[in-house]
């Protein structure tokens, strides 16, 4: 719950792997404080989440091992290049290897500015730097809130070949979306509007 | 996991001392204060050296204190604002140790520094000489302290908006100790008396500090996100 | 003793009195509020019930912050 | 008594207990007032100024009393995150707050007298003051944050960190103040302890146990006007108001 | 227009008020702060009334400085975060006057409240009595100053990262005057000497600063936004 | 130019009234640059923006009587609730009645939320809230990045109306936006992509 009110009720769902989940809802809906929630970010007023049938609390940190997240805010720290954002956002998650940086920025289209400051990055630009964590740190538990936001249309495809892939690997996706996600195999809604 | 806790917390600490070389403002500015603070006294109270002499330790670290309290705005803002706590937080590594990381560099650029600064600003104020080993080992000793205490402060009042001064609010009671203890040592050497009890007794604030400071701050942080 | 010596506390009036007066006012200002944040409730939650049932749509609660402000 | 801590029936316990503690306080307090006004008499050093004491070391006792209810109510409610510890701790700050300014202006009212200047920089007056900014801590952390949950936890982690930390502060005001010992305060640890007489003890005991249910009384009242607040989705509160608003409409 | 360009200065001004009253605590902390450094001095200094008489004009003028300079956080930053900055700049009415509406709206939340504060502490201090009226006037008729000064640096820092403590790099060296006559009056009155000259002095800074610190603002605001 | 790099150049274009012109490009192309010039926030490297033939530096106050600015930032004061959000927001630009106010929130869908500091609504529910700017000060000129970010489905319809609407009355319209915008009668396209 948010503030003192209840955003959603009774709500349940499960992810299996190459599975993903499509969270709906008009803006203000609660799928942003649904995600958070998800990641053990934010307490659930009532209700729990669990990983293998395990409360997320109880594994915290081999479940933060399974996930990654990106979020509304990119994290990314505006003095530092684009290189070294992603260094740190994916040794912070505890991997990365030079080499897997640089194929994930040429992925992401960002070699031509990866050694600009991030902040003279335009939004899209840094929502790809975020999206490029993903790459680097291959979890199998991947929460997406708005990962398209400010994307242009080219790289809103790449994302979603990117997305496809990683479920044919049996990964696990919860995201957020106003646009309609091409649903592959596995694909699934879920609606927070009543 | 294909890197260790230390190489992780090495890496925190790393890229804040990076950051803090690519703002060297950043760094200087809460120097800079802790000078220009120090040199107001004498503009506020007069310049003889007798009164100015008394006035030395306290004023010195008051101005440290303050200074200090002033460069905690920088140990998380920037990182919440953008969303890089979030990450720190969803890290497989426990969150006290990389906290720690962040609160040691906090300290090497800004505590370390001010001890550097320290004499010359003790010599403005016509500190006795034999006063300033102590000053110095002093503020060695009560700095770290410092930032530990502060880091909670700083965590509590993250993205709430006056922040920066509410962080004062919260921390500066909780500093008094150590001004007590630090300018009571300084006084008590300039006026040749033994600091020997008031160092082992920053010393031990130090110790519980660290015992207790990241753990305090981490949970503050997990609270601030939520 | 009369009311007047009383009242003079033995010359330390001035002192005596605003002591206690302060302490008075204080204690009395904690009760009124306490009441009054009460009754700011109630009467804020009032009007939320009469907005909904005027515009027929489900309650929806005014933040904590406007209930603090009174 | 553990059904107690739901917000419901605490709601409704708190109702039916005010007016009685309200009653008692208002008997105890008549009755210290009169016993240390009337009754006790002038004390041969200070006249009639020490009567002063009679409210500002009750505050002065209630000040840390309340602190300690704070810090503890904060525990309970970030361990087992119960909402009416968090709301006893949030609720108690202004409370200790005023106890505390209580003691340090009716403590310098006092000092005007006997060291012939409203302040002096003791130990007990100084680790006072910070409390009182500890306590000022505390609220304005509160009142900065708006999500009830947050700042619920942030101050409770505050006031354990304060708790913590006021032994040493207190310790080392003492400290402070023994190094450098002014004429004045040695006069005031003579006059600041006098030999108590029975006449005097029975009002200022009388007095502090009236302070001290005076706290709970307001405490319930201000927690209970915060339950509703917090509460007020709840079908419970909806009834309630619905009530209120109903008798209104007669009363019209 | 529909409107004039004073009822859109009024709600500027209204409207920073309002913000203000919705978070008192935003407000009460520089002067929780003011309190609080005032009192870390004879925490420092020691006890001694005789040594406090001395220092007084200047720990509490110090720290009437420090607090100001920390509430001109409030004044632009959340606007420029959260783009208001920029709607204001896009105003059909000139920039020079709504700034102007902003800086009065702080002054009346942080100056004029130091003031109302300053005697208590200024008792607390052991200032003479009869250098409190003193203190008073001096006060009145600087904060404004700080305020409007202080807009420039606040103006010119924003968005800088670590700007809150780059103020007070950037004002605080412009305040000294202002510390040395406020003092400077505050110990005359003390000492029983006549404190003509410094009032007037205070005014003409007063009368100086109304005329050049809105514009200067305005102009530093559109530098930070292109 | 942002930083040392230019980002477009020889680009000219004029909006005629009853005209959109829908600024498309790659992320970090320069569209929020370009707007924030039009706007006269940034100063043009070379080249400059008129209105009806004259500088907008020249008449500075008559051309932003002319328009309104809707950019990344939503210009939404956390701590203030909707409604003082906007009646400060439209009084700043010099109009804005209560009546006024009361029915723009209506027609973003916010009145219900009308009351709530600014801060605790969503993503979607602030952008509305920046759009209702629009539909208070009648100016002939909307200047809009991104105006879809993070809206819902149902609002990006009603904004398309609203557009189309203000088009019809003879107003002009420059925005950018990656969603396709249904470009009705008057629409044109420009790409900073190279
Ligand atoms: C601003 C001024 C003052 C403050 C803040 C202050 C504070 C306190 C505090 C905190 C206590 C409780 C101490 C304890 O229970 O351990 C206390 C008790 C007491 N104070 Fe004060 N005090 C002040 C002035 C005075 C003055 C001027 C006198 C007498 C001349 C005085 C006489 C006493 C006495 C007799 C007690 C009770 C004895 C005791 O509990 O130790 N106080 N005061
Ligand atoms: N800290 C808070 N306190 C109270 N209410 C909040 C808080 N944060 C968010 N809310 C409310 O919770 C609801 C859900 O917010 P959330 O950000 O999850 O929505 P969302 O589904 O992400 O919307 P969007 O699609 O616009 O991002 C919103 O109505 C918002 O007003
Ligand atoms: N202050 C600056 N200094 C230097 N370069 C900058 C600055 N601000 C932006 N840039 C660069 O200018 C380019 C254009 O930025 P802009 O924000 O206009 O792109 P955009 O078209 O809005 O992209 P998006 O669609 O992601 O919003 C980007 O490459 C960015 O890196
Ligand atoms: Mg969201
Ligand atoms: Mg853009």
């Amino acid at each position: 719950a948010r503030g003192d009110r209840p955003l959603f009720q009774e709500l349940s769902f499960a992810l299996a792997p190459g599975e993903m989940v499509h969270v709906q809802g008009a803006n203000g809906s609660g799928k942003t404080t649904l995600l958070r929630t998800a990641c053990g970010l934010s307490q659930p007023a009532a209700g729990e989440v669990r990983w293998d049938g395990i409360s997320i609390h109880k594994l915290s940190d081999e479940y933060r091992e399974k996930l990654c997240y990106v979020g509304h805010t990119n994290g990314i720290q505006g003095d530092l290049s684009a290189v070294e954002n992603l260094r740190f956002g994916t040794c912070v998650g505890g991997a990365g290897s030079h080499a897997e940086i640089s194929t994930a920025l040429e992925q992401v289209g960002l070699t031509r500015v990866a050694r600009l400051p991030a902040k003279l990055l335009s939004q899209g630009q840094k929502r790809r730097l975020a999206l490029a964590r993903l790459f680097v740190l291959a979890r199998p538990l991947w929460v997406l809130d708005e990962p398209f936001t400010a994307l242009d249309v080219r790289f809103c495809g790449v994302m979603n070949e990117r997305l496809a892939a990683h479920l044919a690997q049996g990964g696990l996706v919860l995201i957020t979306s106003h646009q309609e996600l091409p649903l592959t195999a596995g694909g699934r809604r879920i609606s927070l509007d009543h | 996991m294909s890197q260790n806790l230390l190489s992780t917390a090495r890496c925190v600490f790393q890229r804040d001392l990076i950051l803090a070389a690519r703002k060297p403002a950043d760094v200087a500015t809460p120097l800079v204060f802790f000078a220009i603070v120090t040199s107001l006294f004498p503009l506020g109270v007069g310049p003889e050296p007798a009164v100015l002499r008394i006035l030395a330790p306290g004023v010195l670290w008051v101005a440290a204190l303050l200074s200090t309290m002033l460069s905690l705005g920088r140990l998380f803002a920037s990182d919440h604002a953008d969303g890089t706590l979030e990450q720190l937080t969803l890290s497989p590594h426990p969150l006290t140790i990389l906290v720690f990381a962040k609160i040691a560099a906090h300290w090497v650029t800004s505590g370390l520094l001010l001890v550097v600064l320290s004499p010359i600003l003790a010599i403005q104020m016509h500190l006795p000489t034999q006063a300033m080993g102590t000053l110095i080992i002093t503020l060695l000793l009560a700095t770290p302290v410092l930032s530990l205490l502060g880091s909670v402060g700083a965590a509590l009042t993250l993205g709430v908006r006056g922040g920066g001064v509410l962080v004062s609010l919260l921390v500066l009671p909780l500093y008094t100790p150590i001004l007590i203890f630090g300018a009571g040592a300084v006084t008590a050497s300039a006026t040749g008396l033994d600091t020997e009890a008031y160092l082992s007794l920053l010393g031990a604030f130090l110790v519980l500090a660290l015992g207790f400071a990241p753990w305090a701050t981490a949970a503050a942080l997990r609270i601030s996100l939520d | 003793m009369n009311w007047h010596t009383f009242f003079a506390m033995g010359g330390y009036a001035v002192y005596v009195w605003s002591a206690y007066g302060f302490a008075m006012l204080v204690l009395l200002w904690n009760l009124v509020s306490a009441l009054r944040k009460r009754a700011a409730v109630l009467r804020m939650l009032r009007e939320l019930s009469v907005a909904d049932q005027g515009n027929g749509t489900a309650g929806r609660p005014a933040p904590m912050s406007e209930v603090r402000t009174e | 008594m553990y059904k107690y801590a739901s917000p419901k029936n605490f709601y409704a316990l708190a109702g039916r207990l005010i007016p009685w503690l309200g009653a008692v306080t208002l008997i105890l307090f008549i009755l210290g007032l009169y016993l240390g006004l009337f009754v006790a008499p002038p004390d041969y050093q200070q006249g009639d100024s020490y009567r002063i004491m009679f409210i500002h070391v009750p505050a002065a006792w209630m000040s840390m009393f309340v602190y300690m209810i704070m810090a503890g109510a904060g525990l309970v409610g970030l361990v087992w995150n119960i909402k009416l510890a968090d709301i006893l701790a949030s609720t108690s700050a202004p409370i200790g707050a005023s106890f505390t300014l209580i003691a340090l202006v009716t403590g310098s009212l006092w000092g005007k007298p006997m060291w012939g200047t409203y302040w002096v920089w003791d130990a007990r007056l100084t680790s006072e003051l910070i409390l009182f900014f500890l306590y000022i801590g505390f609220i304005a952390l509160q009142a900065a944050i708006d999500e009830p949950r947050r700042s619920a936890r942030a101050g409770a982690l505050l006031a354990l960190v304060g708790v913590v930390n006021i032994p040493i502060i207190h310790y080392s005001v003492n400290w402070w103040n023994t190094l450098h010992q002014p004429a004045s305060i040695s006069s005031l640890n003579k006059i600041g302890n006098p030999t108590i007489y029975p006449t005097m003890l029975h009002p200022l005991l009388i007095m502090a146990l009236a302070f001290n249910l005076y706290y709970f009384t307001v405490v319930l009242m201000r927690m209970r006007g915060e339950i509703l607040a917090r509460e007020r989705h709840t079908g419970w509160v909806t009834e309630i108001v619905r009530a209120k608003s109903t008798s209104q409409g007669l009363q019209q």
